[in-house]
């Protein structure tokens, strides 16, 4: 099987290329160019949801390591090396996961330069994947840090009102952490001869070099995260773009902050990270508060949810660093919870802004007596985001403090009222959005979700649900890699 | 009293400064700014000179032929674009060489 | 020494040296034969790379001109570079009805003069290398004699210029009066023993002269009038090629005659590295005109280049000579889009002119695209490798102060990308007011395979690049 | 002694015409300061015992460059009433600015003393004159240096063409490309005439 | 059917029902869907008899069904699995049955409602996700059904989505459970950490081993069986609506009537106390908490009880007795009376519904009227609910005669409490003692209320039908409960239909109301020796622990006669206090509520805690959300971040760019300051 992640990463630049030859030979923006244009990304990133669901099907959960390795010199000492392990085998699927569900969010809802935005969407999601299979430090910061423009143009072309403001935040602020991390990397590369992940989770730098080395990738996924105080950039990007593309951010680039401090930051400095941790610590908790609070008082249906992603990166992070097995399997599990979880919150959120075209929660209430599917999605959802046991979301909360609980107490405490947080904000949306009487003229005749909105949702629904009631599935996947790593880290560590 | 190296450099060090010093405080008159030129190259060329006598070595007194050429060469270019410059504007004032500035 | 080994060695510049002056000849009698002249041109600048990159390896003219693996690097692409350049320019001042058959008999002399600066091993021959060099592009900046932007900054090239040269001559006549010889060798064994206090001031004079070449801060002010004012195909030639050719001189001066002084230059070194990428970044900002723009673009990127140079080791050599390769098809690539683009008959300059290029022309705009988000860093562009190697270079000498200048090169950076993303807006997110002329051939032909280079094309042209350049930089002989 | 005074005589006059050049108000005093500039640095040429190098300076600067320049004020029309003031208003700044520049350039030139090349082995013999101890090796190990140099008044020559000359229009020039690609078609119309009607233009 | 199959069939038939009604209710109608549901909870209860009935006399032995691996890592095992012991077979029996009863009932309650299927689904869920808590062998699973129940809360209060005031009532609900939650999740990992475990049977062996251990929590050094339990506890106040987590409860009548009954008084809000005896093993080895425990539940009683006096919604006073009488049952398991609580459990359930139902069937024979002082005299026209009601108020008060021991089921329990709360008292003292003189007085009081309740509906004269809407603004304290006056159902009734006579329930809803009074007055009698009597220890069958020094329950059996005695005496002087007051003089109730004298404004106001939430909690949550948006997001980070660093990088640049003035002489200037510059920077490096 070698090769298979190779395919799966680039698959969606086949997808691209038979765009360009339509944009080429077809005769522009006619409506069956811009169908068939709508149909090649659907199928592709299909086919590579296929292709990744081929590639789980494949892989040994009872192996801690790297599997499907590839491996090419390139120059320099770097080479082209790719590999899945149970951390970053969930990320390829999630990805793979959501790609075709933005096509189709975007189906009707995109009606200018088309191929230009299925463009975007593919390259995005072989850069994404790109990063999680990505085995050499280099090879791995090209595809996070190229990440940046497809999803630049995205926000800046199909954006709302302040889309520019929003694009240029989001990539200046993303760009101001990832060049640290790059001379981090550079220095990792000088001083331990080789760019190769593997190999480099075994070096042991010294603990002095460490902490800058930490300090730099710390700059980079904090702001990926988003972490509080750096994720100002994230409400705004997410607020301005549009609905597949908040899909995107919130699903999976998001993620890319997480892995990398899974893949990077635990393993290659430990020392540093244990010295670290309480800082994490800190700045989780008050993630978790600060932002729970500001979401509670937004006025904006996508800058609420915006900011109670946030919050439940707040858990991500902390649960990572708690760096014992239950934590960092619960923040993983949280990551791909919140990916499904917060991507469908936006799906709604597009549903609604569609219809209307505005997201100000004020507009809004009552839906429930015109849309109740969509009322009935939106509960399931919300839910989830609460972190109600049955959906995804409790699993990665409970699991994450429970991993939190055994080195900090107090952090899983604040973390806890987090809990709380949720239910306040995100239950007030949802009720003056959806409950009470259509008092709104202009919502008279709003449309309940049609087939291909359900469409849409089923699969996060049963996603959502699934991953619920039967976490063990994810857990059998990670286990292998995940204990390995924490035994590592915790030998390394002393603790 | 013995004349030694150091007075000439001396002599080359400040006609140097002149030289620049003639750049940037000459604000009305390109032509002297290109004179001034000549006098930092004149500066480098005693350098030059005084150096290959006290190093008993000739090559010093070859670079200063070849800085002469070169300055005779650049007085040539220098001239023309300037000549240029006038054709365009009618003055050679250079506060008037800011057109482009920001 | 026999001296047609001397000759041997000289192949590449006595090529460029007869056909400069038979296309003179020729030009003088056949004024109209422009287009032969221009292949001609071509033809004598790719044979000339091919002799330099075939030809032997040695020391010539007793030490003035050395030829080793990196001056036949930084010739190939100095030529290469050069002969671009030729196409582009003529055609423009063709359709600017400027007929003047000597733009490629000044390029071939500028060439000339950046292959002698390249393979000096002498302070005599790095002054005529830079002085011939430098003599042609000040006429070339004004060529375009009838436009007063052109003369102006053919005047402010001028006299800027003629100071550095002056402060590099008073530079190069210290070194030789306190190291007792312009060569380069020999001044390496007066400055092995701890430089004097004399020769590494006269070093700091050699150096801010040939900053001034390659536009390094302090000494950069000429840079954006001289960009805005100069024909935009001589832009793009001498934004480019001179840039590097100094920067190998500069690393060729360091690491020949000064290797063991490298603690002390590399400190200098750094200052100017690390006020070149903020000056370049921080003045960019309030840009307007895209080639000013590009004019401070390129004086940070020269300070990445510097810095990396500032490492002081074969890598850093090596990484500044990657740098300038992939950075000079960058800027080529670049300008030859702006030479490109003109609407009504206006040529579009400023970002604002750029507004929805995208949809009119986008092989034009994407070029754009790649050339910006090139000089911005960003993977996988060719800019990121560009600066991979520098900052890989510098970041991993162990002295704390070009650490930290790497680490605020980086986020210097930064900032600087805010005005490619203006840019990069201007030309995708905009709306287009239309008319755009359509795009002359050999300026698109160019766009568009520099904006292929540096992108995806670079990914496997490191392969190649990557062995050249380190061979080029051990020839350098400093430590790796 | 006589040394030390014709030192300091020239010396003092090269740097005081110096500073006149950029301190005159009219270029054409510029020009006679500098070339008064440029004999007494010949003088100190001399002193020095590079006779031929004060020579050249004084053929090549004196009479080429100065009077070029002497030339281009005279020809440019420039309003020198004009150009008169704003002399001193950054002469604080920038005399500072140059003073320390020049102090800096004076300390390290007196350590020539301690440290400077001085201690190498001449190269060159007393008995062989300056001119001729530059030939020697001017032809045969500089030759390329040489060459090159000659390259760059080819430069300097074309640019000066390029940039200065222009065609006036209305005036026909000899182009020989096409007097020697004249062939009998081109150079002889065959004309037919009819008799008694002559040639119609 | 063996016992696996019948339990599980019992847990998930509701669960069907729920799917079935949820997604396809449209589809299929509101008949079809109310009999699934209906139909599958009849089963269930049926079943859970069977199951029960084994258990009592047919010498079952606890098992657990493993289903499927839900959280499995490491030493974190959960699983969804179905545990049976006395303890859930109890709470099965109680769950399924008035479940199912409500279901019927709903029938009526509910006929003119346009979302029935939505209704019975949740009614479904609720019921699913309680004996998913019930049955569960774990904490998570508890948890799973604890929030569960809470959801179903949530959606069930929020029943009436149009009603700005259930929406309230419902987000309040869902928070002040989550309030309890967060304790309760702390409380599940400081388990799970100290017993490497959260497996009930994995950890209560282990219990002993940790008795008089320490642990570090949140900066403290803490007892640690306490400590665990103290959090556990805090997730059963939120839930059974204890003091300081009690304001959800009141406004949670918001929710239709049935709901009121199934969820709000006989199943979820005991999950507490069940939760509270289930983990009798760990609550024995931490003495503290078992204080607070009995404190709280001391306060509760009482303090509900007084804010239930001075009500005038029918279904308020209901819950506030409801409060109360969890208050009962959480100190008879903080004096180590585990099975006497559970016995409580089990009766309240039958009375309360039964009371709740009843409650409903006057609202609905009233014409969504449930302001009690505009009812009265209603004997004449609803009498079957009348008389249901008067046996549940028998019951509640606990009226039987001791020495025979004869009485209503609420006799046996609560008495039962009573004297445990004594013999605690006599054994251990303090909170137990404190606990012991609350029971007695909150007896009288509860006596006093119900009878208030009973007399102002159904006695004295007729107050519907003359008095119009007209309300004195002053009559209410809070928004809420104006609100709380008008229930709008959407089923056609005049909501302004004073004229319209009061009439009796349809038969749908009478039936399950005699169904309910035959529990309330038998289920004490029948059981109380298998839950608290001579046969308590082969009933419970080590579902409930008691300590070896924990004889509460031997010793309340012995207790005084007066101690037999006094509860009958306490609950006849509330009755005949009630009886003067608003039988006698009638009028005086009223008369005494409009002097409102302080400590009658005190209690009608609950004791002002809604006042003391909203201007604390809210507000500091809105001040503070505020601030950090506003102040701390858009101020500070973003200010000081890129907004503040890209115009002040823009600064630079527009100054930088003006340092370019296009003069030659000034860029000379600035080469020479650069060679100047480099030069002393050199000389002074290098001399360093």
């Amino acid at each position: 099987m070698t090769g298979i992640l190779s395919l799966i990463t680039f698959a969606p630049l086949l997808g691209v290329a038979a765009i360009l030859l339509i944009r080429a030979f077809g005769n522009g923006d006619d409506a069956k160019s811009v169908d068939a244009v709508k149909w090649i990304a659907f199928v592709t990133t299909l086919a590579t949801l296929a292709l990744s669901v081929l590639l789980v099907a494949q892989y040994d959960p009872a192996n801690p390591g790297f599997q499907f390795v590839e491996d090419h010199a390139w120059f320099a000492g770097l080479h082209y090396r790719m590999g899945v392990d149970g951390i970053s085998i969930l990320f390829v699927l999630l990805t793979a996961f959501l790609l075709p569900i933005c096509i189709a969010a975007s189906w009707t809802t995109i009606d200018k330069r088309v191929p230009e935005y299925m463009v975007a969407f593919l390259i995005l999601e072989t850069l994404v994947i790109g990063v999680f299979c990505a085995l050499d430090l280099v090879l791995f910061y090209l595809f996070f840090e190229f990440g940046l423009v497809p999803m630049f143009l995205i926000i800046g072309i199909w954006g709302g009102k302040r889309r520019v403001y929003a694009a240029y935040k989001f990539f200046l602020y993303t760009l101001l952490g990832s060049v640290l991390m790059l001379a981090a990397i550079l220095l990792m590369i000088g001083v331990a001869g080789t760019s190769s992940i593997p190999d480099l989770m075994n070096y042991k730098f010294d603990p002095h070099l460490q902490t800058w080395l930490w300090l730099a990738f710390f700059a980079s996924f904090a702001v990926k995260m988003p972490m509080w105080p750096v994720h100002t950039w994230l409400p705004d990007a997410h607020v301005e773009a549009p609905t597949a593309g908040s899909v995107i951010l919130a699903g999976i680039l998001l993620k890319m902050g997480g892995y990398g401090f899974l893949r990077f930051s635990l393993p290659m400095f430990p020392q540093a990270s244990d010295y670290f941790t309480p800082l994490v610590f800190a700045l989780s908790a008050i993630a978790i508060v600060y932002t729970s609070l500001v979401a509670f008082r937004q006025t904006d249906i996508k800058k609420l949810i915006a900011y109670s992603s946030v919050a439940h990166m707040g858990f991500v992070t902390m649960g990572i660093f708690a760096g014992n097995s239950v934590g960092v399997q619960g923040a993983i599990f949280q990551m791909l919870s919140h990916g499904v979880i917060s991507g469908a919150l936006f799906l709604c959120v597009g549903v609604v802004y569609d219809r209307m075209h505005t997201r100000e929660i004020a507009f809004y209430g009552g839906l429930v007596n015109r849309m109740p599917w969509y009322a009935a999605t939106f509960m399931l959802f919300t839910m989830g985001n609460v972190g109600l046991p049955g959906t995804s979301g409790f699993v990665g909360e409970i699991t994450t403090m429970v991993g939190v609980y055994q080195i900090s107490t107090w952090t899983a405490v604040v973390a806890a009222t987090g809990v709380i947080f949720s239910a306040v904000y995100a239950l007030t949306l949802y009720r003056r959005v959806i409950f009470g009487e259509i008092t709104n003229p202009a919502l008279a005749d709003i449309t309940d979700l049609d087939w291909r909105e359900v469409a849409i949702f089923a699969p996060l629904i049963a996603m959502t649900l699934y991953l619920g009631v039967y976490p063990a599935a994810v857990f059998d996947l990670t286990q292998a890699s995940v204990d390995n790593l924490a035994a590592v880290y915790r030998a390394a560590i002393g603790g | 009293m013995i004349i030694g190296l150091t007075h000439y450099l001396a002599v080359a060090a400040i006609l140097f400064t002149i030289g620049v010093f003639g750049i940037f405080v000459n604000r009305k008159n390109i032509i002297v700014i290109l004179m001034s030129i000549e006098l930092i190259l004149l500066a480098v060329n005693i350098n030059l000179v005084a150096f290959s006598v006290y190093l008993h070595n000739v090559v010093g007194q070859i670079f200063a032929m070849f800085v002469l050429t070169v300055a005779a060469a650049e007085a040539a270019v220098g001239l023309a674009i300037l000549v240029t410059f006038f054709r365009n504007r009618g003055d050679i004032a250079v506060d008037d060489v800011s057109v482009m500035k920001g | 020494m026999i001296f047609s080994n001397d000759l041997a060695l000289a192949v590449p510049e006595l090529i460029l040296a007869i056909s400069a002056l038979g296309l003179l000849v020729f030009g003088a009698f056949a004024p109209r034969a422009a287009t032969a002249l221009t292949f001609a041109a071509i033809g004598a600048l790719a044979l000339a790379a091919w002799a330099a990159a075939v030809g032997p390896i040695g020391r010539g003219f007793s030490g003035g001109m050395i030829s080793d693996q990196a001056s036949a690097f930084a010739k190939v692409a100095i030529y290469a570079a050069s002969a671009i350049a030729i196409p582009l320019g003529q055609k423009w001042f063709e359709r600017k009805a400027i007929r003047n058959f000597e733009f490629p008999i000044l390029i071939l002399l500028a060439a000339l003069g950046m292959g002698m600066m390249v393979s000096a091993g002498d302070l005599i021959s790095l002054y005529i290398g830079v002085e011939l060099q430098s003599l042609a592009l000040y006429v070339l900046a004004a060529m375009h004699r009838e436009d007063a932007k052109a003369s102006e900054a053919g005047l402010k090239y001028f006299v800027l210029g003629a100071l550095s040269s002056g402060l590099l001559l008073y530079g190069a006549s210290l070194i030789y009066g306190f190291a007792g010889s312009t060569k380069f060798d020999d001044i390496a064994v007066a400055a092995q023993t701890g430089a004097s206090t004399g020769v590494l001031f006269g070093l700091v004079f050699l150096i801010c002269g040939l900053a001034f070449k390659v536009s390094a801060a302090p000494f950069h002010m000429w840079t954006p009038d001289v960009y805005e004012g100069a024909p935009t195909p001589v832009v793009a030639f001498f934004a480019g090629a001179p840039k590097l050719a100094a920067m190998v001189l500069l690393a060729r001066v360091l690491s020949e005659g000064f290797a063991g002084a490298a603690d002390q230059w590399r400190q200098i070194l750094v200052v100017i590295a690390l006020l070149s990428i903020f000056v370049g970044a921080f003045a960019g900002l309030a840009q307007k005109n895209l080639k000013r723009l590009w004019a401070y673009s390129s004086i940070a990127n020269v300070g990445y280049a510097v810095l990396g140079l500032a490492s002081g080791n074969a890598e850093g050599v090596q990484a500044m000579l990657v740098f300038m390769v992939l950075y000079m098809i960058d800027v080529t690539g670049f300008f030859a889009c702006l030479t490109a683009l003109s609407r009504n008959g206006r040529p579009m300059e400023t970002i604002d002119d750029m507004a929805g290029l995208f949809k009119e022309r986008p092989g034009i705009a994407l070029a754009m695209t790649a050339f910006s988000l090139s000089a911005l860093g960003l993977p996988p562009f060719s800019g990121f490798w560009a600066k991979f190697y520098v900052f890989k270079a510098a970041i991993n000498v162990s002295d704390p102060m070009i650490q930290i200048a790497a680490v605020l090169g980086l986020v210097g950076s930064v900032v600087a990308a805010f005005y490619y993303l203006r840019l990069i807006k201007v030309m995708w997110f905009d709306a287009a007011p239309g008319g755009t002329d359509p795009i002359p051939g050999e300026a698109k032909a160019v766009a568009i395979g520099a904006a292929l280079f540096s992108f995806p094309v670079v990914l496997g042209a490191l392969i190649f690049i990557d062995p050249l350049a380190k061979a080029a930089a051990a020839a350098f002989g400093l430590a790796s | 002694m006589a040394l030390a005074i014709a030192f300091y005589l020239l010396a003092g006059v090269t740097l005081g015409a110096g500073f006149g050049v950029v301190s005159s108000r009219n270029p054409v005093h510029s020009v006679l300061f500098l070339i008064l500039s440029f004999f007494s640095a010949a003088g100190l040429f001399v002193t020095l015992g590079a006779e031929f190098l004060a020579m050249l300076l004084v053929v090549v600067y004196v009479g080429a460059v100065a009077v070029l320049f002497l030339f281009v004020v005279m020809m440019l029309d420039v309003d020198f009433a004009a150009l008169r003031q704003g002399f001193a208003r950054y002469l604080p700044l920038g005399g500072l600015v140059a003073g320390i520049l020049a102090v800096e350039m004076i300390v390290v030139a007196s350590t020539v003393a301690t440290q400077g090349a001085t201690k190498n082995a001449p190269m060159v013999h007393g008995d062989v004159s300056n001119i001729e101890s530059i030939g020697r090796v001017l032809y045969t190990d500089y030759v390329y240096f040489f060459q090159a140099a000659g390259l760059v008044l080819l430069v300097a020559m074309i640019g000066a063409i390029v940039l200065t000359l222009r065609h006036k229009p209305g005036v026909r020039r000899q182009v020989i490309m096409d007097q020697v690609a004249r062939e009998p078609k081109t150079g002889m119309r065959i004309v037919q005439i009819k008799s008694g009607e002559g040639i119609d233009q | 059917m063996t016992p696996q199959s019948l339990i599980t069939t019992v847990v998930f038939a509701p669960l069907l029902g729920a799917i079935v009604a949820g997604l396809f209710g449209r589809r299929i109608g509101n008949l079809a869907s109310q009999t699934i549901t209906t139909g599958l909870l009849l089963l269930a209860a049926a079943l859970s008899w069977t199951l029960f009935s084994q258990w009592t006399w047919g010498g079952l032995e606890p098992f657990t069904i493993q289903l499927l691996p839900f959280i499995n890592i490491g030493e974190f095992q959960s699983n969804w699995s179905i545990r049976l012991d006395g303890l859930s077979a109890v709470m099965l029996v109680v769950v399924t049955s008035v479940s199912s009863l409500v279901h019927v009932y709903s029938w009526g309650y509910m006929a003119q409602d346009d979302s029935k299927p939505r209704f019975f689904a949740y009614l479904s869920l609720f019921t699913f996700a309680m004996l998913a808590l019930v049955t569960a062998a774990d904490f998570m699973q508890l948890f799973f059904g604890w929030e569960g129940v809470g959801l179903a809360s949530y959606l069930l209060i929020g029943f009436w989505f149009k009603k700005p005031t259930a929406n309230a009532a419902s987000i309040k609900a869902f928070v002040v459970n989550r309030v309890g939650d967060f304790g309760f999740a702390l409380g599940i990992m400081t388990v799970f950490w100290m017993f490497g475990t959260i497996q009930f049977a994995e950890i209560f062996p282990k219990v002993p081993e940790f008795a008089n251990q320490g642990w570090w929590f949140a900066g403290s050094y803490w007892h640690a069986v306490d400590l665990a339990c103290a959090l556990l506890f805090v997730g059963a106040m939120g839930k059974s609506a204890q003091f300081f987590l009690h304001t959800w409860l009141p406004d949670a009548m918001e929710g239709p009537t049935p709901v009121s009954a199934l969820i709000h008084a006989a199943t979820m809000v005991t999950a507490g106390v069940y939760m509270v005896c289930l983990l009798s093993p760990m609550f024995e080895y931490a003495p503290y908490t078992r204080q607070v425990v009995t404190l709280i539940g001391a306060i509760t009683a009482l303090f509900a009880a007084t804010v239930g006096l001075a009500q005038n919604d029918i279904k308020r006073v209901i819950a506030y007795s409801t409060c109360s009488q969890l208050g009962y049952m959480f100190f008879a398991a903080g004096v180590g009376a585990y099975q006497a609580a559970m016995f409580h459990l089990f009766t309240h359930a039958f009375f309360k519904a039964l009371l709740f139902l009843g409650a409903g069937s006057v609202i609905h024979g009233m014409h969504h009227e449930q302001d009690m002082r505009k009812m009265g005299g209603l004997w004449k026209y609803l009498p079957v609910t009348y008389a249901v009601m008067t046996i549940g108020t028998l019951a509640i008060t606990g009226f039987g005669i001791p020495s025979l021991h004869l009485g209503f089921a609420g006799f046996y329990s609560k008495d039962m409490i009573i004297e445990s709360a004594f013999a605690a008292a006599q054994q251990f003292g303090g909170p137990a003692y404190f606990a012991f003189v609350v029971s007695l007085f909150a007896a009288g009081l509860t006596a006093f209320y119900s009878w208030r309740l009973a007399f102002m509906t159904f006695h004295g004269t007729p107050k519907w039908g003359h008095d119009g809407h007209a309300h004195g603004a002053d009559d209410h304290a809070s928004s809420a409960q104006i609100e709380t006056h008008d229930e709008p159902l959407a089923d056609g009734h005049d909501d302004h239909g004073h004229d319209h006579k009061p009439h009796e329930s349809p038969w749908i809803m009478l039936v399950p109301l005699i169904l309910l009074a035959f529990g309330a007055i038998a289920a004490g009698y029948v059981f109380v020796d298998h839950f608290v009597g001579e046969g308590w220890k082969e009933f419970w069958r080590g579902a409930i622990f008691n300590g070896a020094d924990n004889h509460v329950l031997e010793h309340a059996h012995h207790s005084p006669t007066w101690v037999k005695w006094a509860p009958l005496v306490v609950s006849g002087l509330g009755f005949a206090i009630a009886f003067y007051v608003y039988i006698m003089r009638e009028g005086l109730g009223a008369a005494i509520a409009a002097r409102k004298g302080p400590l009658w404004t005190f209690f009608y106001n609950k004791w002002f805690f809604d006042e003391l939430y909203e201007a604390t909690f809210v507000r500091a949550a809105k001040f503070l959300g505020d601030l950090f948006w506003k102040g701390g997001d858009q101020k500070i980070i973003d200010g000081l971040g890129p907004d503040g660093v890209s115009a002040v990088s823009y600064d630079v640049g527009r100054r930088a760019g003006l340092l370019q003035s296009g003069y030659v002489y000034h860029y000379a200037f600035v080469m020479l300051l650069g060679v100047a510059g480099l030069l002393s920077y050199a000389l002074w490096a290098w001399a360093a």
